[in-house]
């Protein structure tokens, strides 16, 4: 109470107001958010880039339209990692101590879920990359124990996070890799020369043992992006040349499962390729694979698209176009029995949700954020 | 009289301006504080078990007038900056994981459904970034900083544990007299 | 160098390049600021409303319409202080450890107009007022020695810094009075009953006596706005009711002039009056006094103007009105010869710019800032 | 080759998009770095006393495409962020108390005039807010970020006191040579 000078004043004119009616005043309060999430429960993640000290991510109910809430995730914000039982949410958090500039201090942030409110932090190296967001900047291992997380400052390592215990395990040096696709208690990354590079942690969140792969792509004839999604263990990138490429990361020894193309001959004279900064999405129970397609020349790979691809993961055959109201940097599918398909266009403050099976836009969702890049699943 | 509200979606639309017209009742309004244990402490005359005058649900009132989400909404006649139940709060809570500031000012603002006119206390949520949201700005019985009792330009986040604010809430916390 | 990993990489495929024509590569470097502020530069505050933390104020030359550069100014940024010597810029600032929570650090800061970078901090209480900026959150004394600084907790004080020693000098206790209009070892604070508070300071800043006017206006019947603007000593403020309140502050007693109004029975007839954010210019060389006007009702005091009236002070008649190409909420006058008008819209980017003596628009300087408020003279 | 500059400008305007086709040099560009001391350490041949081949002058070239302060600018070839020429600084310039960081990627930019390409470095500008103008993105040569040395989508504000990026500068280091 001494710093919080709190007074209590009442106001002559209303206390001797002899006519005020008797009324009972409203409750005030702080809301919580007691329901389980729903299967369309989104985050867009605002990195926030004309203010980029000012990270946060807002959490909505694309079934419904409702702002649920948001959280302030620090500066040059990419995204948040959740682990599967949900009951807390992590960010990887950078802080100057005079907003942009003095002593960096980086962290993970632990969120609670129902209060949206930071219950603890984790103090890690001050290097992790800054970038584009994407979903390969941080994953937390499939055993739910370690969170890795990409470092560049220019040099290339992993920080691994010990999530049980709260505190940093150990940085991996990785010359030549970037990005981290976690696995079951290992990660993998992605190298300049078409490598993938492998590296299996002890129960300490040490290194294990590491292994390179064989080159499965040429980086210089046909990048993949490093804009992958995953389903469990299965994840797939797409290529500068709209080529699919799956890859099997459930066991120890990676599987580079066959390419293929998102694109027939009539698309390719059409001009038609995948681009955009989140430009993948995929539905595990349906099956298919969403890519956000526009029509452009080399060098176009970052350009807003136009249409949503869908293909049917089975066969590899295209069976729907949807075409955008509006053009898109980012799409993301939810989980939901009925599918929606969020898009949003860097820079333009609009969630628009579509039905991801008719293509049917359902609603736009209005003044989200300043630079949204990166939508999530919750 | 003419408020402008959302200062940067009207902007876009050419500055569309919304008219709600009424005299403002200037002996009302005031500091309002109330201690972590007993909030509110009330301006205005009350019992604790006295006869509820009931107020008007939103869902009586017509129009935009009884959305709490935007800047017409009945409650806002006097709120400076986003609306709390475009925010992942309503017009009572604040939005999860902000913090209540208890310290706030006072408007007065008339439903359109009684005619009656009651004091609404603005209170900022505080603590995380500004929510961004329903910027609204309407200044009826808005008085200079030197009255802080009864300014909307003041940030309210104060007694809080982090002073940037998040969005603000419109709760009626007793009925005005004229007089 | 072991903190700053730095790699020297020739790529391999150029430095063996045969063919690669002889070129000298440009110098690269930092800009710096060596010429004399011209009459036209002005300083366009950006509070940043929506991105709180991430303050900053955006130097333009107006008669050029040329951007010169920014300083980064702390969460919750209202106002720069200038001294007379230009040889320093001022600006109290707040800092949060984790950019929106944590602890709280307040500091003046130093910038150096040269390189517009921080070159020192003084650290002062917790406690300034936060609010829509005006002229008088905060000022510096005629001789130079005192920074001023209007504290609301919701207790009302003055923290006063002692700009020579770099360090708080004193906190005056102020109830029911608020904001600071500095003089010569002095400020003045307006008081709720409609008084002036004049406080002296002694030569280490701490008080050394005060006194209060009586009532020079009501409040209640009819407010001036806590917006006014000054030459010298001299200030202006204008009142809801669109009178002008002249005040004369040179000496220790203060001098309240008769109150004229911007109005003739037409323009009240028309529902003109004055009104938002910041509301009035004054241009020395001149004589004039420039006012934002609109046509509204009562509590119509924040709205935007649409056109601006121009008075001759030695005569408070009006000679002129200019109508402006889109409405604003402040507006500035320029200390040139040929003086020019700023005016922008809070929320719009874009920097309008007129002549003041002809109300000629003559340029728009765009992508000026998020939420600028308060435009001040260099 | 189409480039969505200006999001935010652009959007309200109907994402107004520029062209300007040409294929890329992949064999160029890399992770350029110097010392503090020799800045910068150049990827391409040269020699102190060499003869300098000359850049025709901005003002010899039409349109945007001379004009440091579009994005159609031909140096901002492969720019992912903002004009530094629009923030107080030029296109070798940072502005006014920022820091320049000697980290970079490298893109080669066609010159309209002399058809000839240049090797373009593009330094991110440090350590105060994010400038806010003349936003372009432009991805000749952009590469993913696996390929650091190519990839504009990342921060380079590294190795500088502070990471916060303001705005980025577009020197020319060398001539490009197909081959």
């Amino acid at each position: 109470m001494s710093k919080k000078a709190i007074l209590a004043v009442i106001l002559a004119c209303l206390a001797g107001s002899a006519g005020a009616a008797e009324f009972r005043p409203e409750t005030m309060g702080v809301a919580t958010l007691d329901r389980a999430p729903g299967p369309n429960w989104i985050w867009a993640n605002d990195f926030t880039f004309g203010f980029m000290p000012d990270g946060r991510t807002y959490l909505l109910d694309a079934g419904s339209g409702e702002f649920l809430g948001m959280m302030s995730t620090g500066s040059m914000f990419l995204k948040l990692d959740i682990p599967a039982d949900r009951k807390v949410i992590y960010n990887a958090a950078t802080y100057y101590e005079r907003v942009v500039r003095g002593k960096r201090t980086d962290v993970i942030n632990i969120f609670d879920p129902k209060t949206l409110d930071v219950i603890g932090e984790i103090p890690i190296p001050p290097k992790r990359l800054t970038s584009i967001p994407t979903l390969i900047n941080s994953g937390i291992t499939n055993d739910q124990r370690f969170l890795v997380l990409y470092n560049m400052t220019p040099a290339q390592s992993v920080s691994v996070v010990d999530l049980a215990n709260r505190r940093l395990a150990s940085e991996v040096i990785t010359p030549g890799c970037a990005m981290t696709l976690p696995g079951e208690r290992r990660f993998r990354m992605l190298c300049a020369d078409g490598t993938l590079l492998s590296v299996e942690l002890d129960a300490e969140g040490r290194e294990a043992r590491r292994a390179r792969s064989a080159p499965f792509f040429d980086p210089r004839k046909d990048p993949l992006t490093e804009k992958p999604v995953r389903s469990g263990d299965q994840w797939w990138f797409a290529s500068f040349g709209s080529m699919i490429q799956p890859l099997d990361l459930s066991a120890e020894v990676p599987r580079f499962l066959p390419a293929w193309s998102l694109l027939g001959d009539a698309d390719r004279a059409e001009g038609w390729r995948v681009g955009g900064i989140q430009h993948l999405g995929v539905h595990d129970k349906s099956g298919r694979l969403y890519a956000l397609m526009h029509q452009g020349g080399p060098d176009t790979h970052k350009d807003p698209g136009t249409e949503v691809w869908v293909y049917d993961l089975a066969t590899r055959k295209r069976v729907q176009r949807i075409a955008l109201r509006d053009p898109a940097t980012s799409i993301l599918i939810t989980p939901a029995d009925e599918p929606l398909l969020i898009a949003m266009l860097i820079g333009v403050p609009n969630v628009e949700v579509y039905s991801a099976t008719t293509g049917q836009h359902q609603r736009t969702i209005g003044e989200i954020g300043h630079t949204v890049a990166f939508l999530q699943n919750y | 009289m003419k408020t402008f509200d959302r200062w940067i979606e009207n902007s876009a639309r050419g500055m569309a301006r919304r008219t709600s017209r009424r005299h403002l009742l200037t002996r009302l309004g005031g500091l309002l504080a109330g201690s972590a244990m007993a909030l509110p402490l009330l301006p205005v005359a009350r019992g604790e078990g006295a006869t509820r005058v009931p107020l008007p649900l939103d869902a009586d009132v017509e129009g935009d007038a009884g959305d709490p989400t935007k800047c017409e909404y009945w409650r806002n006649c006097a709120i400076d900056g986003y609306a709390c139940a475009c925010c992942g709060g309503t017009p009572t809570s604040c939005p999860p994981g902000s913090e209540l500031s208890r310290i706030t000012w006072i408007g007065t603002c008339r439903h359109p459904v009684d005619g009656r006119d009651y004091v609404v206390s603005y209170n900022d949520c505080c603590g995380k970034s500004p929510c961004g949201r329903c910027q609204c700005n309407r200044n009826e019985g808005d008085r200079p900083l030197y009255l802080p009792a009864k300014s909307n330009d003041i940030n309210w986040c104060q007694g809080t544990k982090s002073n940037i604010y998040h969005c603000t809430i419109t709760a009626v916390i007793g009925q005005a007299v004229e007089g």
